[in-house]
This record gives C-alpha cells, structure tokens and sequence, in this order.
C-alpha cells in the first residue's frame, strides 16, 4: 500500500524544488507587479486600490502607437528570423557534410548580449555605418544622408535587423536538429514515394518541424515583444516600443510613476499571454484541418 | 537591528577628528554614472589611490546610471534596508526627486574642512542646483558648461544664435540634429536654443504650471518646427542618446555635436575620437552651466568614510587632477578667491587641450538652469509638438 | 549543380550572421575609423589595456560574473533535471497545467517579474548579495533546463535507471552513474544556455545585486550606453570570448567527468576503444 | 538460488488490470517460461519480481520472505531486459564491472572478476569497447555477464531473444539453457516464442490479459492444453465439434476417435477436438479403415516441412509433412489422423 | 510488373566494400527474396535498386534500361521499409495518399483510389487515424497499401515481418503472398528468417557479407547448397568429411551412402556430406543394412518434434523427430540417413 503512495507521489517530489523557485520568486515577483500597479505599496495595503493607472495607460496615444509598433516589429522580425532559420537549417541539412564549423559560429550570435547585438547594427546600418560606406566604395553615394535611414525609422528596421540577427540562429540550431534527426529515414521513405526537392520541404521537413519551430517562434515574439534594450538604442524617437515606455516609467526617478511602469509591464505581460494562446490555437486549428483533410 | 545605529549616524556629536579615525580603514562606495573610460580610469585610479593613502580608506566606484541608483534608494527604503551606496553623483532634477522623497542624508557640506575652506558657500551655484536649495544635502564636485562642437575644418564660422543656427541647417539640410528628450544633453540643448529665443530671465522662479510653460515657450516651438524639416531625417526621428549622435559626428555623418561638458572636446581628440579640427563654440547669448554634486544617501552604512572621502575630493589636488583634460577635464568648483597664490598657480598650470574654450569664457557666458521641476515639462511640450 | 547553388545561399547567408562580429573585433583595437574608411584608420589598446591592466575592476568583475554564472547553471540544473524527469516520464494529475508554469518565464519578461520581487528581497536580505542575484538568474534559466529535460526524459525514459536499480545500485549511484551521463547531451546544452542567459543578465543584477554585486555586463552596459565604441568593443570581444570559453569548458568538464566516471574498468578498458 | 512465491498478487495501470490475481510458484534452481501475447503482462510479472513495480495487492515471497517492503537494489532478481540496456556510456568491461562497483567491490577484485566473466562469456576481445561497437549477440551475451557477475539470485530473462536473428538466436538459447544448468539460478524466461519455452523450460505458464491461464510441462501445454487459446498459441490447430461419444470413441463429422487416456479427464465435458497439421497423415491410398479423403488445395514448400491445405468436405484441412513431398495441388489424397494425436478442450 | 538486372554492382561505404559485384537478374512479375545475415547488404542493394544510394560501379537495368542517372522519383521501385516510415504528421490516408500528391493526381481521382485502397488492405476504419494510433500490423499494411496505390514496377519489401509476432507475421506473409500473385508485381522480399524466404519466393538470394552466395529455387537452396554456410542458414546441419568416394558411393566413417542424380555434378570435387537432422531416422533395433549405433545423450522437446543429440562414436548427431518420442536419456539407438536426403558442398 506504501508503495502505491509513493509512485503517485514521486512526480511531485521531483518537481518540489522548481515549482518552489518559481512560486517564491516568479509567482510572488507576478503578483507583487500586478499589485504595483493597481496601487497597493509595501505598507499601505489595499486602502487605495485603483484602476486609474491603467485607465491612463490606455488612454495615452503613445500606448496605442507604441503596442502598434511592438506587435508588428516583433511579429517581422520573428517571422523573418524564422523562414532564413528555417531555411538555412533545411540547407544544411541537405548536404552531405555537417559543417561543424558553421554551425559553431552560427551559434555566436546567441550568446551576443542585446545591448552588444544593438550596438553591432549601429555600426552596420547606420548612415556611415559598414555598408554606407560599402556603398561610397562602390560609387553608389558620397554622403551619409544618401543612405537609406534605417536606424531610428518609423518603421523599426533597425530593430527588426537586430532581433532577426539575433534570433535566426536561434532558430537556426533548434530547427536544425529536429530536421537531421528526421532526415534519414523519412526523406528516403517520402523519394522512394515521388517526392523531389520542393516537395520534400514542404511536405516532410515543414509539417515535421512545426512543432519546435513554432514553440521557438513563441520564445522569440515572447522576448522580443517585452525587451527593451534593441528598441530602445535602434527604434524611433517616435512611436516608442511598449517596453521602452515602461522602462521609461519605470527608471524615473520619481516613485509616483512606478505604478504606471508596472501597470504597463502588466499589460505587455498580459498581450503575451493572450497571443502566445492565440497563436497556440490557431496553430490547432490549422493543422487539424491540414492534416486530418488529407485523410478523406 | 544592528545597523540602526550606522544609518542614525550622529554628526553633530563628532569631531572631525573622530570621523576621520572612524573612517580609517573603512570602505566606501561611490555610485555614479559610468560611461566613460577617463573618468572611470580617474576615479578608479587617481582618486582612490590617494584617498587610500591618505586615510587608509578603500574607494569603490561602482559605475550605475542615476536613475537606477534612486530606483535602488526608492526600493531600499520601502524595504527599511540598510543601503550599499555611501556617495552618490547627482544633480537637476534627479537631486529634487531624491531630495524631496529623503533619500538623501544631510545637512553635512558644513562639517567638511575643505567646504569651509574652499567653497564660497553664498554662491547660487552652491546654494542652488536647477534651482532647488541643496541645503547642504550635496556637496559640489564639479561644474559643467553646455558647448555645441563643430569641426574647423568643416564648419570654420559655426553658427553662435538661433538665427545663424537656422540659416546654417537649411544650408545643410539633414546633417544637424541632437538626440531626443529625455536624453539629458539632447533636453538641454532644446532648452539653450529656448533661451536664446525668448531669454532665461523668466524662467527663474517661474510656477510649474504646463500652461504657464507652454506660453513662454511658444516661440521657442514655432522656431523648432521652422527647423524641423532641415534637420537630420527631416527630424522625423533623432538619435536616442547622446552617445549616437557622437558617433555620428565622429563618423562624418552630422556635422554637430554637443556636450555638457566643456572640455569634451579635447579628451575626444586625444583619444582619436573626434577629427584634430574639432572645435567648441557657445552661443553669444551664452549657455547653460550646472554644477553637479555629490551626496550621501540616507541609508548609507558608512558615512563616515563618505564624508571623509567628500571632503578629500574638495582638495585642490583633486580638483586640479579631475580639471587636466587628460583625467577628466571638470570644471573646478573651489572659489578662486578663497585660494592662495599657489593653489591659483597649481589650477592655472593645467594645460587645456585642443578644442576647449577657457574657463574663464565660459564663466562670463555662463546661464542658470532653469528650475528641475520644469524640465520635464519642457521636455514633454517639446516632444508633444515635435513628434507624432 | 543545384547543390552547388545551395551550398552557396547557405555560405553566404551563415556568413552574413557570422561577420557582422568582426565589427567588434575591429572596433576593439580602434583608435579612430571616420567615414567613409572601410577599416579604420588608427589602431590602439585603449581598451584592452584597461581591461586587463594590473589589479582591474574588469577582470574582478569577470571572476564574479563567472562565479555567479557557474553557481547558477548548476543551481537551476539541480532542479529542473529532476523536473524534467517527472514531467517527461511520470503521468499524473496537473501534469499539463505545471508543464505551462515552467515555461511562464519565458513570455512574461522577467524584468517585470524583478521589480515586483525587489521589495520582498530587500525585506529578506537577499539584496546586494550574491545569493540574491544567483537565486534571480535561476528564473529565466528554469523556461529552457525544464523543456530541454522534458524532451530527453521523453526520448530516454527510466529503462536505464531500471537496469541499474535492479544491478543493485541506489538511488544516488543510479543518479550519478546513470542519469547524468545518459542525459549528457541535454546536460550540455541546457547548461549552456543557463549560463550564457546568467552571464549576460544585467537588469536583474543591477536591480538585486544593487552594485555590491558587479558583474562584467555591469561594468560593459555603461560603455555600450555611452558610445565609447572601443571601450564597448572591448568589453563585447572579452565578454564573447569569456562565454566562449566558459562553454567549452562546461562540455570538456562533463565530457571527461564521465568518460571517467564510466567505471574503472570502463577507463582501464578505454583504451583499446575501437572507432566504429 | 531462490524458491519463488507470487501470492496473489494484483496490478492496474490507470483503470486497467494488469495483473490479475496471479499466482505462482518456482522452485529453487529451477527455470520457468512465461508466454504470451504482447501486453499480457509478462514484463510487469518480472518487474514486481524485481521490485520496480510495487503489487496492488499480494505477496511476492523469495525463500519464503516476503520481499515487498524491499527496494529494487536489495533483492537480488536481476532483470536482462529485451533490448538489453547497456549503459552506453560505458565499455562492455565498464558495464560487466557496474554492479560490482555498486558494491564498493575493491578494484583488484573487481577487474579479476571482470575478466574471467568476459572469458566465460566469450568476451575477451570486446571489453573495451562500447555497446554501439558490437553485434547484437554480443550485446545480448554482455547483458547477461553483467547481470551474472553480481551473482543474483534470480535471473529474469525479459525476451532476450526477440532482437537477434535465427542463427544468433539458437546460439543463445542453448547458452542460456547451458549456463542455467551450471549455475542452477533459479530463472524466469519472458517469451513469446513457443519453441523458447517448450525447449528451455521445465515449466511453463501462459498468460492472457493479465491471467495465468494455464502452468505446467512443456509436453502438458502442448498435448493437453486448456483452451484452445492456449493451443493456438503453439501453432496451428484443426478444430472440430464434438457430434456425441460413446464409451470408447469421440465422433466428429470427420470420423470417430479413439478416446486416449492420455487425454481425457472423468467428469468433464469437453466439446471440440484439435488436431495439429504435424498430426494429419498424408497417403496415397486408403489403406486402413477411417481415413479421410480429400483434395490438397495448396502446397507451400518451407525446406524442413511442407504445408498441405487439404479440402476434405467442406472443410480445409491443414497438414504439415517433413521434408520435400510431392503431393501436388488438385491431386487427391486420404488422410489419417491418430487418437492418440489429438486434443480436447471444453 | 518491370524485368530488372543488377549487372556487376559493387558499392562501398567508408573503407569497407558493401556490396561486391553483384549480378542478379529477377524475372517480370516474379518474386525473389534476399537472405543473409545482418549487415550483409540486403538493404543496401534494395536501395541502390530505388535509387537512393548511386552504386560505385555497375549498372542496374529494369526492362533492358539503364536507370543509373535516374533519379529515385522516377524509377518506380518503392521500397517498404522495416520500421514502416509512415509520416507520423499525416493520416492513414494522407499516408496512403501522398504518392499520388507528388505525382499531382487530382485531387478527386486521389480519393477514389485511396478509399478503394482502404478497402482493399481492410483499413477502412482507419483512414482518419494518425500512425500512433493503429497496431502494428496495421502500421505495415498502411506502408504496403502506401506502396501499392502509385502502381510501382517494383515492390521491394524490407524485411517488412519483422517487427510483428508470430500470428501477425503468418497473416501478413500470406497477404503478400496473396497480394503479389494477384497483381504480379515484380517483387523482392528482404529477410533473414528462412521460412519466409522459403515459403514465399520463387527465387531466394543468399548474401553474405556483400556477395550473393547462392540464387536458386527454393528446392535448389535447402537441397542442394553450394556452401556450408548456405546449408546451415536454413538450419542445423551435420557435416563430415568424405573419405573417398567409388562410382556408386561415398564413403565417410559414419558409412556409404548411394550418390544420388539430384545432388551430384559431374568433374565438382566435393569434400563435404551434410545431413540435416529431420533426416536422421532414429530407430530401437538395427533393422536394416548402413544403420549407425549411438547413445542419445540430450533430449529437447519442442512440441511439433523432438531434438536429439547422440554420440556415434566420438562424434554427436543432431536429430529431430517428429511428435513427442519417448528415447531416453541413455539409450542406445540405431540410425539410418537416406543418401537421398544428403547434401554434398565443395
Ligand atoms: N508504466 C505503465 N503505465 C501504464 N500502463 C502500463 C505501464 N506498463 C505497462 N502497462 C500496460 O500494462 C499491460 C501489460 O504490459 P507488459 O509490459 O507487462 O506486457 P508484456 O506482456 O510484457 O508485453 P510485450 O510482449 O509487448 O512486452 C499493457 O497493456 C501495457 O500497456
Ligand atoms: N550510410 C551508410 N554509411 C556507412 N555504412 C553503411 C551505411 N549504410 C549501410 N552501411 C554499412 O553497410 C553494411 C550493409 O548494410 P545493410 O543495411 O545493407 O545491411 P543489411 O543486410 O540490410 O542488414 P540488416 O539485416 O541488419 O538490415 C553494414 O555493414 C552497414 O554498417
Ligand atoms: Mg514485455
Ligand atoms: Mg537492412
């Protein structure tokens, strides 16, 4: 009868220390957040819970312009992260050698700090940056303000160069690994049944790596939506990514503003969760009717 | 518990005397922004060396934006926490926000020996920063002037009004711009063009009232959106800090450059920065100056050593160290007429590097700060009619 | 033909991520690179000097980044490789609800999640000290020690752990001797990843460890903030070659703890080990 | 080394029982097959057995204790798992050695036993190197050596067989059965193969579905099984209905046969009658009374026998003969089929 | 429905040669099987067949043409893969249909014939499953019914029983066997289990490290073996040395046995009688001329037969006998082997 008790509760055991992690400072630090911004200090309990910051919040136009501009760069740059990850990771995968090199270089971006990434596409991109003077070389141009402005722009090039730059490797060695464990065997299975090239991608490697491949898409919108380093250095004076304005509120040194700071926090937190979910059941959907319509 | 005693640190019960031998063999740690190489090199090297050998006291600078140190303060104190800083580099509206929620200990510059001795403690400099009263709650560390840097070779009769600055943008389209508020420098230069339109006098003692403001600057905004469209990216967009735009002057991209600190220049050139020809101009109206400060938060576990290392930094060994372009290139903020012959002569001998205007040109041309509270509100109208 | 043309794209657009990090190396060693030079036009050690002068606060800082990081990797290890056993092998009631929670970090930013818990670590003393910054850093490493573990306690299930109970070995012998080395590759990789989120944590440092806690990112920030590009140049290029190395030794260290630790008999037979 | 008591036991994964009931018990040094179908619980029998699966309910007694309060690592009966479970990590030698090294074995000790293990099993040139270097025999044979070496007290053999080919496979059968009579382990063979059991085994129990439906001889599982079940599953049966019986023969619609004694037992009721192809006589004639004719349909050729389907009536007869025969389809043949050759079951 | 010729293909991997000049020529619409020991090269071959792997020398013909530079999509030669390979993110159907996709079927004419297919193989049920959700004999009827529907030329089946139990095994063998003969699809089954091989094929290859040691009927294989090896894959055999040999004779120390037309060539020099056990008749009396003496020293009973072995003076004979016999431990017996059921190798 012990023994009974004891498998049921083995799994539960195992997982006491990093639940316990995550409620003590995750769960508590969520809360703690959730109660900031609804007025609730360290000391003056619950007397003046309010809604007024996040009324506010919403109200202000930069909100708007500014959750415009987080939800479409981040969903850019990781879509465009994703297809070259994707793409490159399918590329390697169909030679013969496995490039151990390129794939440890290709893994540098990753450890690269954001603020470091920013930094990089500065340098780069910028109006004397590599490739403006690239173009002075190559007689295209002569002065800097020739050079399409890509960093500060309205639309978030910049900021989009950097996440992608940051995040296809990402993609790039999760995608890659899942596509060679698949290689082999079904690749021969899908030739020996009429697949060529275009076929193969699209019908095994594709539907067999959409998994990781969309839970990696989820990491990466996830971070990029609620950082704020790379569109704070790259992105538009106006409009302000929505972590930049949080950070903002948040780094001011009157305490009066922390409130809206995490109100804001809370809503970003908030349209994650929401998209991540949303996404998550799209993807349902769509590979229900994908896959099951086949089979008729 | 056992720290209550530390943080209610009684001065008025010391002697100097006892501070210092209380301080002896301490550690004291010193926050402060931390950008850039000479002055991290200077207050880690110079600085804590000789406050080692003098009192035995070990320096720790720990480089932190200003914003996040009163984050720290702000949280400390909802948490009742002893506290990790000793001394604290601050100024404007950062010393009103610290102030104004006391986080800050004091008053203490009158228990420093060489407070007395040096600083003309009647000065506004003193007595006010952006127009707040310090009280004694900060000690001056160091003086800045507001100065735009153009390169000679490019630019050999830099625009010194509105006017020419104007007429020299639209002959330049696109390659004059600062970076956007609430970048401190770039917010300061808006507000030096704001004086040189409609006068500085105003401004002084004037109500923190948006509307209030609003109207006083009014012209000040028709000239910024007369100017807009010959700045850099049409002015749809600006650098983000200061720093960009430094690069982008250094880069060739921009043809202007500006600092908060005189004798920027020179340090930029020597480290190769900045092109030889590169020069500081003001206007002729004259620019905005500021002190900054140092003070000791209110939770400070050593303020003993603070003060003791404080009241070193006010030494005219130190304050001519951190004004030779090749440490820092600070202003000093000890009062010419309370030093001797040989203290002048120790000052006058540092050599000011290439680029930097005198100190005494920039004294005479020198404007107040207008009050902290206003900054953001200027900051905010600007940003309001100037982007979208 | 078409090979050809593929292994191209591939080339190019690898090196399209890949030399963009010359620009840092470059930049490490420049005095002064004007526009419109393509490589600069004066070379000096500025930075590099002071990184690694005598007695440096840099290479201080390194050391306690390095330590943190370490501490780290192999707190939030220690508890999501059991975590990951249990969501991978075991089925049981919550199952799916807690598979969700682990992966919370990840989407909600723990920058939020910092400043919320600020004032309840001041509360415990766990500000400015490193124990505080160490437990912080775990956050964001439990999202990928959890899934990777999950995945590989999937794929190899408790077979092995069976073999070696019913070989007569206890619980601690079948974890260090069996567990460990079958999961090695997990190990690796979701070590890696903890450690390089660890060692370039800066918000959360700055923010629990309030500056008595200085690690190498905070020393590198303000340069980066501040535009000093051979300064932030050199930070980066220590700061890549740090992660580097601390990478590599990671997967030595493991590698050849247990090709060690595969018995005395298992060393002592090594040697005539055959490539297959 | 051990007697063997399952008493009673009962195991549910989820809502399904997975062991029912089950009793059972081994003599010491003596080896036992189980069969059956897959997912009939073998494996979850030998588990308990070993004690990383706990019982519902019942006793596992070893010797007489009762070893459910003991861990795993504690009672002796060592598992050789199917697909053998080698760490991979770890040499052939690194493997033997592992359970020794549980022990805290002195190194000395430990690398003598290694070796002479490594030679019992013909080993000596694989020590070194590591599980995915060497063939599957071989793999199977390290299995066992390192189960051997902690010199258990009962062996479980979980399918050892079923991933090796036919040739590697008899190999390791008459290894096994050669080893077990050496050491006199008392050892529990996991298979689904007939031909495993009937010609290793001193007893054999079948399961289905979590029962043990029958535990006896080899030649009482094959001659006088149970249920038809049970006969199927060690090889094809004809199957005919009993019509009636009189007091010496059983009629069906293919003739009437002796009744044995062999295989009926007073007082129950049985009502088919099995034959099994190997049991059908092919002739050209009829030369004795109660043959059968018929019409042979199919004739599949499989080297050692081979297969006739036979139309006799309406019904296919299914027959085996040794060897290369060259009764051809369409031709007509007579079939005789001994009483003493076939079964009842209820 | 294709001729086909491997025409001297060699083909090596790394350093080591894989397939060895290899000529093999398979009849339209017949069925062959390839045997031989693991790693042997089976597989291989079946793939250089479809196209996957390009042979280092040599060509393969199908119907006369070289098909070396075609590509594997255009050869029709589909290969069932051991572990079924189903797309695991597909349907039954998807499964079954995706053939036809690549071929750009319309979509209409795709469903009629996968739900005809459906029927065929009797998955209709399980159209809408995903492969995870169906047994496995199920899993390899979809992979054949995968095969079938883009009408190959060529089916080739990678030991495609492998992986089922006995029952499922004998259900799929005969549905090959069934499905072939009724399509005539040239085909080539891969194996190492001998009965398949034997029942199944027309033809049976014998590989042995990369070399087809021996391709003939069936009969020819288990008969008349060109090698020992050959000889003892299809079972035990017991081997001795001829002594010498006179016009109607050959001589070894167990005695002479009458050459016989089937299993001697003229001018081949043979060293070898080999003798199957099931051809050695146990007997208690020496009733008849050349009949050997022995003592049975083991008795193994296997339910269908029996397995004996017994020492003839220094050396052991392997018998079988049918049905449960009872000679004992111990006794002496009397056997007699018919030169007829011998077998003589170089
Ligand atoms: N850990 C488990 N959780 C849930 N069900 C289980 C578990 N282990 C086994 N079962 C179920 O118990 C039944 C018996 O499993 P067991 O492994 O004992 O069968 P088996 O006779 O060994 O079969 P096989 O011949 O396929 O190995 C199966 O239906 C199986 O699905
Ligand atoms: N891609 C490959 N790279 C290197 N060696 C290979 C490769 N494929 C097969 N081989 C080797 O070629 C030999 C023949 O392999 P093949 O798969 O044809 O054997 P097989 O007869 O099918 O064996 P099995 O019965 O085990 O399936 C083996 O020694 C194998 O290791
Ligand atoms: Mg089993
Ligand atoms: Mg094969």
């Amino acid at each position: 009868m012990f023994g009974v008790k004891k498998t049921q509760l083995t799994p539960y055991i195992y997982l006491l220390p990093v639940i316990s992690i995550l409620l003590f400072v995750f769960t508590l630090g969520l809360v703690m957040s959730i109660f900031q911004s609804i007025g609730v200090h360290g000391d003056s309990g619950f007397e003046n819970l309010t809604v007024e910051y996040y009324r506010e919040v919403f109200r202000s136009g930069g909100f708007r312009s500014g959750l415009f501009f987080s939800l479409r760069v981040s969903l850019i740059s990781t879509g465009i992260a994703v297809i070259i990850g994707v793409g490159l990771a399918y590329l390697l995968v169909m030679q013969q050698r496995e490039w151990k090199i390129l794939q440890i270089l290709l893994k540098l971006p990753i450890i690269v700090p954001h603020l470091v990434a920013a930094f990089i596409i500065f340098t780069l991109f910028s109006q004397s940056g590599i490739l403006a003077r690239i173009g002075v070389l190559l007689g295209l141009m002569e002065h800097p303000r020739e050079f399409p402005g890509l960093i500060f722009d309205r639309q978030g090039v910049g900021v989009i160069l950097a996440y992608v730059w940051k995040g296809t490797p990402f993609i790039f060695l999760i995608v890659y690994q899942v596509l060679r464990s698949i290689h082999g065997e079904m690749v021969e299975a899908a030739r020996n049944l009429g697949a060529k090239g275009k076929d193969l991608f699209f019908e095994i490697f594709l539907p067999l790596s959409i998994p990781s491949v969309f839970s990696t898409f989820i990491i990466l919108f996830a971070f990029s939506f609620g950082s704020y380093e790379i569109p704070f250095l790259l992105g538009p004076t106006s409009p302000r990514a929505l972590p930049v304005l949080a950070y903002v509120e948040y780094i001011h040194p009157d305490w009066m503003n922390r409130p809206y700071a995490m109100a804001m926090n809370m809503v970003l937190a908030g349209i994650s969760v929401f998209l991540v979910w949303l996404y998550h059941w799209v993807f349902k959907k769509f590979r229900r009717h994908n896959w099951e319509g086949r089979s008729r | 518990g056992g720290h209550e005693d530390e943080t209610k640190f009684n001065l008025e019960e010391m002697t100097w005397e006892e501070i210092l031998e209380e301080a002896e063999g301490s550690e004291v740690r010193f926050y402060g922004w931390g950008g850039d190489q000479a002055i991290n090199d200077w207050l880690n090297g110079f600085l804590a060396e000789r406050i080692l050998e003098q009192y035995g006291i070990i320096l720790e600078w720990v480089p932190m934006n200003i914003d996040e140190i009163l984050n720290k303060l702000q949280g400390e104190k909802q948490g009742n926490a002893v506290g990790t800083a000793d001394m604290i580099w601050i100024n404007g509206e950062n010393f009103y926000t610290a102030k104004t929620n006391e986080l800050l200990y004091g008053p203490f510059t009158e228990v420093l020996p060489n407070f007395v001795a040096y600083i003309d403690s009647e000065d506004v400099e003193v007595r006010y920063d952006f127009g707040f009263p310090t009280e004694g709650f900060e000690a001056p560390y160091g003086k800045a002037q507001f100065v735009m840097i153009y390169d000679e070779a490019q630019t050999p009769d830099p625009p010194v009004n509105h006017e020419e600055f104007l007429t020299y943008a639209k002959q330049y389209p696109g390659e004059l711009t600062f970076p956007a508020p609430p970048d401190f420098t770039g917010s300061a230069f808006i507000r030096n063009l704001i004086y040189d339109i409609v006068g500085y006098e105003q401004f002084i003692g004037m109500e923190a009232d948006e509307e209030v403001v609003r109207e006083a600057i009014a012209p000040a905004i028709d000239y910024f959106k007369e100017l807009k469209p010959y700045l850099w990216r049409s002015g749809e967009t600006y650098p983000a800090t200061i720093a960009q735009l430094e690069n982008m002057f250094s880069d060739g991209e921009v043809r202007m450059v500006m600092a908060y600190n005189s004798n920027l220049v020179s340090q930029r050139i020597s480290s190769g920065i900045f092109p030889e020809t590169s020069t500081s101009v003001i206007f002729e109206k004259g620019t905005i100056g500021n002190g900054h400060f140092i003070a000791i938060p209110f939770n400070s576990p050593n303020k003993a050593g603070a003060l003791v290392a404080i009241n070193e930094i006010l030494s005219v060994e130190v304050q001519s160290s951190k004004y030779d372009p090749e440490n820092w290139g600070d202003l000093p903020v000890l009062n010419n007429d309370k030093l001797s012959q040989d203290e002048r002569a120790v000052f006058n001998s540092v050599e000011l590097g290439k680029g930097a205007l005198p100190q005494d040109v920039l004294l005479e041309n020198r404007l107040p700060e207008v009050p902290a509270p206003l900054v953001p509100i200027i900051d905010r109208i600007w940003m309001e009619n100037l982007l979208d | 033909m078409k090979k050809q043309t593929s292994r191209a794209v591939l080339v190019v657009v690898a090196l399209a991520f890949i030399l963009p990090l010359m620009i840092i190396l470059l930049w490490s060693v420049t005095v002064s690179w004007p526009f419109p030079d393509l490589f600069p036009r004066e070379f000096g050690l500025r930075g590099l000097a002071q990184i690694f002068e005598e007695g440096s606060r840099a290479l201080e800082s390194l050391y306690t980044s390095v330590k943190i990081s370490l501490w780290v990797t192999i707190l939030t290890l220690m508890i999501t490789i059991p975590g990951g056993k249990a969501l991978g092998i075991y089925d049981f009631p919550g199952k799916a609800f807690i598979k969700i929670f682990a992966l919370a970090p990840l989407i909600i930013s723990p920058v939020a999640i910092g400043m919320g818990i600020h004032s309840t670590f001041i509360r415990l003393g766990l500000t400015n000290t490193e124990l505080g910054v160490v437990l912080i850093h775990i956050v964001p490493g439990i999202p990928y020690g959890i899934r990777i573990f999950t995945n590989i306690f999937e794929l190899v299930g408790n077979q092995l752990e069976e073999q070696g109970k019913v070989l007569g070995a206890n619980s601690f012998q079948v974890f260090f001797h069996i567990t460990l080395p079958t999961i090695l590759p997990g190990l690796i990789s979701a070590g890696s990843m903890i450690f390089i989120i660890s060692f370039s944590q800066y918000f959360l440092t700055f923010l629990i460890g309030g500056g008595s806690v200085i690690t190498f990112p905070l020393m590198m920030v303000p340069y980066i903030q501040s535009g000093d590009r051979t300064m932030a140049a050199s930070y980066s290029a220590v700061f890549i070659v740090v992660t580097l190395c601390g990478l590599l030794a990671i997967e030595k260290v493991l590698k050849l703890y247990y090709s060690k630790s595969s018995g005395i008999a298992g060393a002592f037979y090594t040697r005539k080990k055959v490539k297959s | 080394m051990s007697e063997i008591l399952f008493d009673r036991i009962s195991k549910h994964y989820d809502k399904e029982e997975t062991i029912k009931n089950l009793t059972l018990k081994i003599e010491d040094g003596e080896i036992i097959s189980l069969l059956g179908p897959s997912g009939c619980g073998k494996t979850t029998t030998l588990k308990i057995l070993a004690g990383l699966v706990n019982p519902d309910f019942g006793t596992v007694y070893m010797d007489g204790i009762n070893v459910n309060p003991l861990p795993a690592e504690k009672r002796g009966a060592v598992i050789v798992f199917q697909d053998h479970r080698l760490f991979p990590h770890m040499t052939v030698g690194g493997n033997i050695e592992f359970g020794l090294r549980m022990q805290k074995v002195p190194k000395r000790t430990r690398r003598e036993k290694v070796e002479e293990m490594l030679k019992f099993m013909e080993l000596e040139e694989h020590g070194g190197k590591f599980p995915d270097q060497i063939s599957g025999g071989q793999k199977q044979r390290a299995a066992i050596a390192r189960s051997l070496i902690i010199n258990p007290k009962v062996l479980l053999l979980d399918e050892p067989f079923s991933n090796l080919d036919q040739r590697l496979k008899e190999e390791m059968r008459s290894f096994i059965v050669e080893i077990q009579k050496k050491l006199k382990i008392t050892t529990i063979l996991v298979t689904h193969d007939k031909e495993d059991a009937l010609m290793t085994s001193k007893k054999i129990g079948v399961m289905f579905q979590g029962e043990l439906k029958q535990y006896g001889t080899p030649e009482e599982l094959y001659e006088e099984p149970s249920s038809i079940e049970v006969a199927k599953f060690f090889g094809e049966v004809n199957e005919f209905s009993i019509d009636h019986e009189d007091e010496h023969r059983i009629h069906t619609y293919l003739g009437a046969f002796n009744k044995t004694r062999l295989s009926m037992k007073r007082g129950v009721y049985y009502s088919k009658l099995l034959v099994r192809p190997e049991a059908v006589e092919i002739y050209y004639e009829e030369h004795s009374e109660n043959m059968i004719s018929g019409l042979v349909m199919e004739r599949i050729y499989a080297g050692e026998k081979t297969y006739y389907s036979i139309l006799c009536g309406e019904r296919i007869l299914k027959a085996s003969v040794v060897g290369n025969c060259h009764w051809n389809e369409g031709q007509r043949v007579f079939l005789k089929i001994e009483g003493k050759n076939t079964m009842l079951v209820k």
